[in-house]
């Protein structure tokens, strides 16, 4: 139970690494969105289910994943929020190639 | 009173109509009542009395925000727990999701550790066969977590959705996803989407 | 175990310094607005870790709860709030 | 007054999660003593739920739920509540806020001090609620 605890967190905390560095790396907003709606949610996830698993089989664990659903529900919803106010704002995308060049 | 017991269509209706709201609001109970135990983990009288009526306080509250018109122009009424009152087949499509989004994630995560980083973002733009409001948000939380895309607008069943590789959209092209969501909430099954591929803002459709 | 936890949680805080960095120099409003969101779910996960390394989760859950909510509520007023304007934002 | 989001997924999404969001202020409001909250906590969350009800159902169909005449009157009857609780105490013959005293037929002691923590805390309650959503409305109301 332990090491599968242990496997669960540690792969979440691999994706919010790959979160982090998205965020910093990729060129332009519209990209960066994919390093948070995504990876970020993923990695929150697995490490709840990870702790909950760490945690045993109390109320404790039960609330740890209703934090997940809201995690799961809201995130992405936020993203959205915020992907349609740049849109909506005339936020212009980055390519690598334009059509036609 | 004999005449009273021949009851009209429209009655009829309201009476289904009152039947499904008890099913909602007993269903909102519930469930609230369950999230209740779980968060004050203390199972005295003075804390069971204390949650019946707070619960039963937000249940009269907020009821009729969970039953609402399914489809925006339409009349039809319909609750969102109503809808998900078919949890066996939402239990069939969790799983599937999760490993979507594991796939999606590991895509994402090669993209962003490569050196070069080989992503060609694009914009796609499609027209959605699914009529149920509940269904339409459903596959636009699940566009954000799965295949390489975020749903950035939604309007009037017409989706604006941002791809970092022009490939990843190949569930949608598929309609493969739009069909498990019309599965679950009952809606209606339709062709694959006509997907327009866009790649500055002003190839968008207004 | 908790050795696990306890590294964990300082690696998880080392990711928040990092994605301040998107905070500070991000070029547009909407990028330090989505670093935002990134330290919130962050701060979230480094609450619950907390509570484990103080053994009282029952207490930091809850703080954590309220902290998702109030960070999706400032999303969700944030991006009404900027939908509006026409210009784009510095 | 204010208007909706027009985002459907930001609507729908707000519809469910604002019942759950209820339910863990009333929580956090009764539950006071035994963890982190209490009232004025419990009521900012509270606050927050009904902020995210204007915020993305607009202002018809939010105000019905909460009028901003209703939100006033709220916060003015928290307070009126805390203030009465700390006062009957001193009719009864203890000191202000002195729940002890509080003349309750047929309770005492550690149950009768538990009864008007829980009052004191609703009053709180309401009164953060009534001025948070009366500043919000406030503010919304000169912007347009």
């Amino acid at each position: 139970m332990t090491i599968l605890a242990a496997i669960f967190i540690l792969s979440g905390v691999f994706f919010m690494t790959v979160s982090c560095l998205g965020l910093i790396r990729l060129p332009d907003f519209y990209s960066r969105t994919h390093a948070v709606g995504k990876s970020e949610t993923l990695g929150a996830i697995l490490l709840l289910i990870g702790l909950a698993l760490h945690n045993g089989f109390v109320l404790g664990s039960l609330k740890l994943l209703i934090i997940l659903v809201f995690v799961a529900i809201a995130n992405p919803t936020a993203t959205h929020a915020i992907c349609r106010a740049a849109l909506r704002s005339g936020l212009q995308l980055w390519t690598r190639s334009k059509p036609g060049s | 009173m004999r005449e009273e017991r021949r009851t009209s269509e429209p009655q009829k209706a309201s009476q289904r109509y009152g039947y499904r709201r008890l099913i909602s609001v007993a269903f909102q109970f519930a469930l609230l009542f369950g999230i209740w135990l779980i968060f004050s983990g203390r199972f005295g009288l003075k804390y069971l009395v204390m949650g019946l009526i707070c619960v039963s306080l937000v249940t009269f509250l907020t009821n009729d925000l969970l039953y609402y018109r399914a489809r925006p122009g339409g009349k039809a009424e319909s609750g969102v727990l109503v809808e998900f009152m078919s949890w066996w087949r939402l239990l069939l499509y969790v799983p599937w999701l999760f490993l979507a989004i594991v796939k999606a994630n590991l895509q994402v995560a090669y993209l962003v550790l490569h050196p070069r980083m080989p992503i060609d973002p694009v914009f796609l733009q499609f027209r959605t066969g699914l009529r149920k409001r509940l269904s339409q948000v459903t596959l636009a939380n699940s566009i954000t977590l799965t295949p390489g895309t975020v749903s950035v607008n939604l309007e009037e069943g017409r989706y604006t959705v941002h791809a970092l590789v022009p490939r990843s959209g190949q569930d949608l092209v598929e309609g493969r996803m739009q069909n498990k969501v019309a599965e679950i909430f009952l809606d209606e099954q339709a062709e694959p989407p006509q997907v327009r591929f866009a790649h500055s803002l002003e190839e968008l459709e207004p | 175990m908790t050795s696990l936890i306890f590294g964990i949680a300082i690696f998880v805080a080392l990711l928040i310094i990092m994605s301040l960095y998107r905070m500070v120099a991000g070029p547009t409003l909407f990028d330090r607005l989505l670093g935002a969101g990134l330290v919130g779910t962050k701060g979230l996960i480094l609450l619950i870790l907390i509570g484990f390394i103080y053994e009282r989760i029952n207490m930091f859950i809850d703080l954590a709860i309220t902290y998702a909510l109030l960070n999706f509520v400032g999303a969700i007023v944030l991006g009404k709030y900027f939908e509006r304007r026409r210009e784009m934002p510095r | 007054m204010i208007t909706r989001y027009e985002s459907p997924i930001v609507e729908v999404v707000c519809r469910v999660i604002v019942p759950f969001v209820q339910v863990f202020a009333l929580y956090v409001i009764t539950h006071g003593h035994y963890g982190p909250g209490g009232g004025f906590q419990g009521g900012v969350i509270l606050a927050a739920s009904f902020l995210l009800l204007r915020l993305c159902l607009g202002g018809e169909l939010a105000h019905q739920k909460l009028p901003p005449r209703l939100a006033i009157a709220l916060g003015a009857f928290g307070v009126l509540l805390y203030g009465l609780t700390g006062l009957v105490p001193m009719m009864a013959g203890g000191q202000y806020l002195d729940y002890g005293h509080l003349p309750i037929p047929g309770v005492s002691g550690a149950e009768l001090r538990y009864v008007g923590i829980l009052i004191v805390e609703i009053g709180i309650a309401f009164g953060v609620l009534g001025i948070m959503v009366g500043i919000f409305d406030n503010l919304v109301e000169r912007q347009s």
